[in-house]
């Protein structure tokens, strides 16, 4: 059972490594967009972690939703309404509740995924965010139907999601900026799709120090 | 990075704060927002249209509102779609109760948030209707793709549904024209050199002293591909090739707007201009309108688009309309 | 050198093609002649206006002929001066009986070249008189100088000029309110970047990555002094500062122009914009009225120069009289 | 007593001499002014090495006026004025002559620099074409007087012309556009100045020839 100042933790984290990580997406969409991704991202999770003091103490719906709310409405481009569509179906899963079990992050993440899809009318395969987000997905529920824990489960998660960006540099953008680059998107990184593996290997690494 | 700029994080804050100093007899900023609405908004009785999108392209679009054009235009950061908060204050400035038209230009994050703005919106009971602008054939249009980009052509977007708005149509009649306006317009576009987003610090991309890149959008993408840098006449040739080939204009009366991505001299663009003006003479098409210069640009890019609006009488109506905008102004 | 053009050495001519293509409800081109004119010249009983000098200031000048402006502009080679031959064709086109006013930039070539267009005019028995501008307080005026250069300033003369030729005024009147605009009108300007004047197809100028020139002028020359890049606010300081050490401006009220030497993007022009605004306001200058854009280039230089012309009454009326040219309109 | 097929010869010397030396001339105003001084100049000679065949057969003061017109209507900016000036001047001193004699070189030389003077509003030391003129008329006119032939006088001449133009390098500009950049137009040399050497120059070559 996780608690949400474990949460709280991982929001952190997350925040940390996005600001941290900044050039890197700027970098990456440099290539295949429009060179904005680690601004806009550290730009909302910034607003993110100004936010943690009034997130303290409040059930985990209410904290996914003030940072899906957070991201909608300061980052602005692709990012930001997919993003917060993921947390803000996340947050619909678990509303009112202080502890989740292992089902509760399973649907959280399902529902996440399945927001984005919505949003973007984008699936796996298109050099998105989502060629990150599902393996890692995928992988988790497997380890957790194995009968893992949930630092096992992440840590596969989060290989999987690497994975998946690597995949990202073989395929050509389907959606999003890069897709009109056509076939010179190949052999470039997704930057949203970097980004998701950061988010992925934040909780990750607090999972890891609990 | 050489750009006259003081903080590279406030570009887009501080250059609303000039664009109103600047046209006090045209717009006014929205208090709190990213938002500039005319100056006598919201009009009462006239559909309200609002169009916006990254900063970047500058006159778009704030320097687009105005009468005969935009109520109102909502500025994201550099190259970055403006939030649906942002979006929805703008229409709840201009919303005259007869309604508001978003006009689009067809990027995911645009469109995501634009969409969002409309559904905030319609809660409170504003009619709010969409068109997508997307005339850039450069990129290809099909079930596999998200679709041409929107570029330069939503101007002319903006003039036909403006003048349309203006004479009083309703809500869904002002959306018919500017979606017969869409249906009707092409663009294509090339560049000598990139741009650099101020925050970001860096080019868009690399390229050769002897290359240009064809078929770039308007946010620094690289484009299709590139080539060894040609004379006017040839790149006229290669962007009206695409765009005639993508739609039938031949015979028919088109507007045509020569635009310059922002680093690029208007000699230059009247160099092109009359290249186009050949190239659719040869091609049996009878130029109604022409308009040179920098209407959509990618910040310091160097470069050129060229569009062609097909017009019948009912456009060729809207288009002649007076309007009296910052950047575009019609007697 | 990275241009969109076909030839290098018929730049000119080109451009002149395309400009009249674009612009056909406004001007024509005077056959056989480097000189654009009204599309009514020449208009019977009114003074007519004739500017011009060296092409590569585009907008300036073809872009100001029409309604409340000029009656026709005269295009050298680029940053030459037109011959006299080419000017005295522009003269004898516009004189509608009123006389014609000659508004000359203050350059050695340009001042010998109209001066001796005059002088073949008034052979002919037109009654040509000429004013010259000086608005450019980066180069001393004295007696061992040939005194300060006209630049961007020159738009607000022929905004002036023109409405008073437009309103029916006299040629020695219109002479004198032309004569008031240059006396009341200062200018400055920096750049970024140099420009490549297409037949000499290299760089006007060396400037390092983090350097800007001061205090140039429009024709690529390097400026008085080359300064490490600064932030838009500074540069608009040391800008406006000269201009105000210059003539006394403060308690006025005054006209800005924040003008772009033609890759510079608007965005950055609007930030010079909001500086501008702030220091004016901070030394009690009134802005009675504001123009941001490329109004007078230099080819496709990163630059801004900032202009400003204290206001009468009767200065005031005049510059906000209606306006209709391909680059200058005002309902 | 020169001829005007001498003067024929040497007006197509000096276009050739100046079309040739047309990168150089603009190099030198690229410094101190606006990149054009070479285009103008080679604009205008080719101009007049059209003319060549029509001024066949006529007398100075026709050919020197013929130069002077076609230099004044095709060059624009300060030079085409100035030296058109200048060959309309001395033309006004040979009119209807056949042959002229020393006294008229002297003559036309002179009007053609007070012509300069008058139309630019300047004079030695401005750092201008007349800081190569005016040494090479002195000169010219010392060594007459002092019974040399024109072949050495003009010799000398050149020596003069080439001297003033290695002082321009050494003083700030007057006049013209350089003027703008003050103490920075210093350590360069004028391009007016250097073309006017390069006319003498190929005055010089001709006489030499003959
Ligand atoms: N339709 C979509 N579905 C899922 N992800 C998308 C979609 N469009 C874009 N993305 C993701 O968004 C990232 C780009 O985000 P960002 O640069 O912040 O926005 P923008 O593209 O508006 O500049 C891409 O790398 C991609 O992973
Ligand atoms: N007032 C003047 N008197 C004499 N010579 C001048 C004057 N102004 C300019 N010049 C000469 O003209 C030369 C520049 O000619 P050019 O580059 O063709 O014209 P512009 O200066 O109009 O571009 C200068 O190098 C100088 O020698
Ligand atoms: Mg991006
Ligand atoms: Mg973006
Ligand atoms: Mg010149
Ligand atoms: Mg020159």
């Amino acid at each position: 059972m996780a608690s949400t100042s474990l949460l709280l933790e991982i929001v952190r984290n997350m925040s940390k490594n996005i600001i941290e990580n900044k050039e890197l997406l700027t970098e990456l969409d440099r290539a295949i967009g429009d060179s904005d991704h680690g601004i806009n991202m550290a730009k909302g999770f910034s607003a993110v972690h100004e936010k943690l003091g009034e997130m303290e103490g409040k059930d985990w719906g209410y904290i996914l939703k003030t940072i899906a709310m957070t991201l909608i409405s300061t980052v602005g481009g692709a990012s930001g309404p997919l993003y917060g569509t993921a947390f803000l179906r996340a947050a619909k899963v678990v509303e009112g509740k202080g502890k989740i079990d292992r089902k509760d992050v399973i649907n959280m993440f399902h529902e996440a995924i399945e927001g984005i899809k919505m949003r973007g009318k984008s699936d796996q395969g298109d050099k998105t965010m989502l060629d990150a987000l599902i393996p890692a997905f995928e992988t988790l529920k497997s380890a957790y139907e194995e009968g893992e824990d949930s630092k096992i489960a992440f840590k596969r998660a989060e290989e999987s999601a690497l994975k998946g960006v690597e995949y990202t540099k073989t395929i050509i953008a389907r959606k999003g900026r890069a897709s009109y680059l056509g076939e010179r998107s190949i052999g470039h990184q997704d930057p949203g799709a970097t980004s998701s593996y950061i988010l992925i290997k934040s909780i990750n690494q607090v999972l890891e120090k609990n | 990075m050489k750009k006259i700029i003081n903080d590279r994080d406030r570009v887009v804050e501080e250059m609303l704060q000039g664009m109103v100093k600047a046209h006090p007899e045209f717009i006014k900023r929205l208090e709190g927002s990213n938002v500039v609405v005319r100056k006598d908004a919201p009009v009462k009785g006239k559909v309200a249209l609002i169009s916006g999108g990254g900063s970047g392209h500058e006159p778009s679009h704030g320097g687009f509102v105005g009468l005969g054009m935009l109520d109102g235009a909502v500025a994201g950061e550099v190259f970055t779609s403006p939030t649906p908060e942002e979006v929805y204050k703008g229409i709840k400035a201009v919303d005259g109760g007869k309604g508001v038209l978003l006009i689009i230009k067809n990027y995911t994050g645009d469109v995501m948030n634009f969409e969002m703005a409309a559904e905030m919106a319609e809660l409170e009971g504003i009619k709010v209707e969409k068109v997508i602008v997307n005339d850039d054939v450069a990129v290809e249009d099909s079930t596999y793709t998200v679709g041409r980009r929107g570029i330069a052509g939503t101007i002319l977007v903006h003039k036909i549904a403006g003048a349309a708005a203006e004479r009083g149509l309703d809500l869904l009649e002002v959306k018919r024209v500017a979606e017969k306006a869409i249906e009707n317009v092409r663009s294509m576009g090339m560049s000598l050199t990139p741009c650099i987003v101020p925050a970001a610090g860096k080019p868009s991309f690399e390229i050769g002293e002897d290359e240009m890149e064809i078929g770039l959008g308007i946010h620094g993408e690289p484009g299709t591909h590139k080539e060894k840098i040609k004379t006017a006449r040839e790149i006229t040739t290669i962007l009206l090739d695409r765009i005639i080939r993508d739609k039938r204009f031949v015979n028919e009366e088109v507007a045509v707007l020569v635009n310059g991505l922002g680093g690029t001299p208007l000699m230059e663009l009247y160099i092109v201009n009359r290249e186009a003006h050949k190239i659719l003479e040869d091609n049996g098409i009878k130029v109604y309108k022409t308009l040179v210069g920098n209407y959509m640009t990618s910040l310091e890019m160097a470069g050129v688009s060229i569009s062609l609006l097909k017009l019948d009488e009912e456009l060729k109506g809207l288009l002649d309309d007076r309007a009296n905008t910052p950047a575009f102004k019609q007697i």
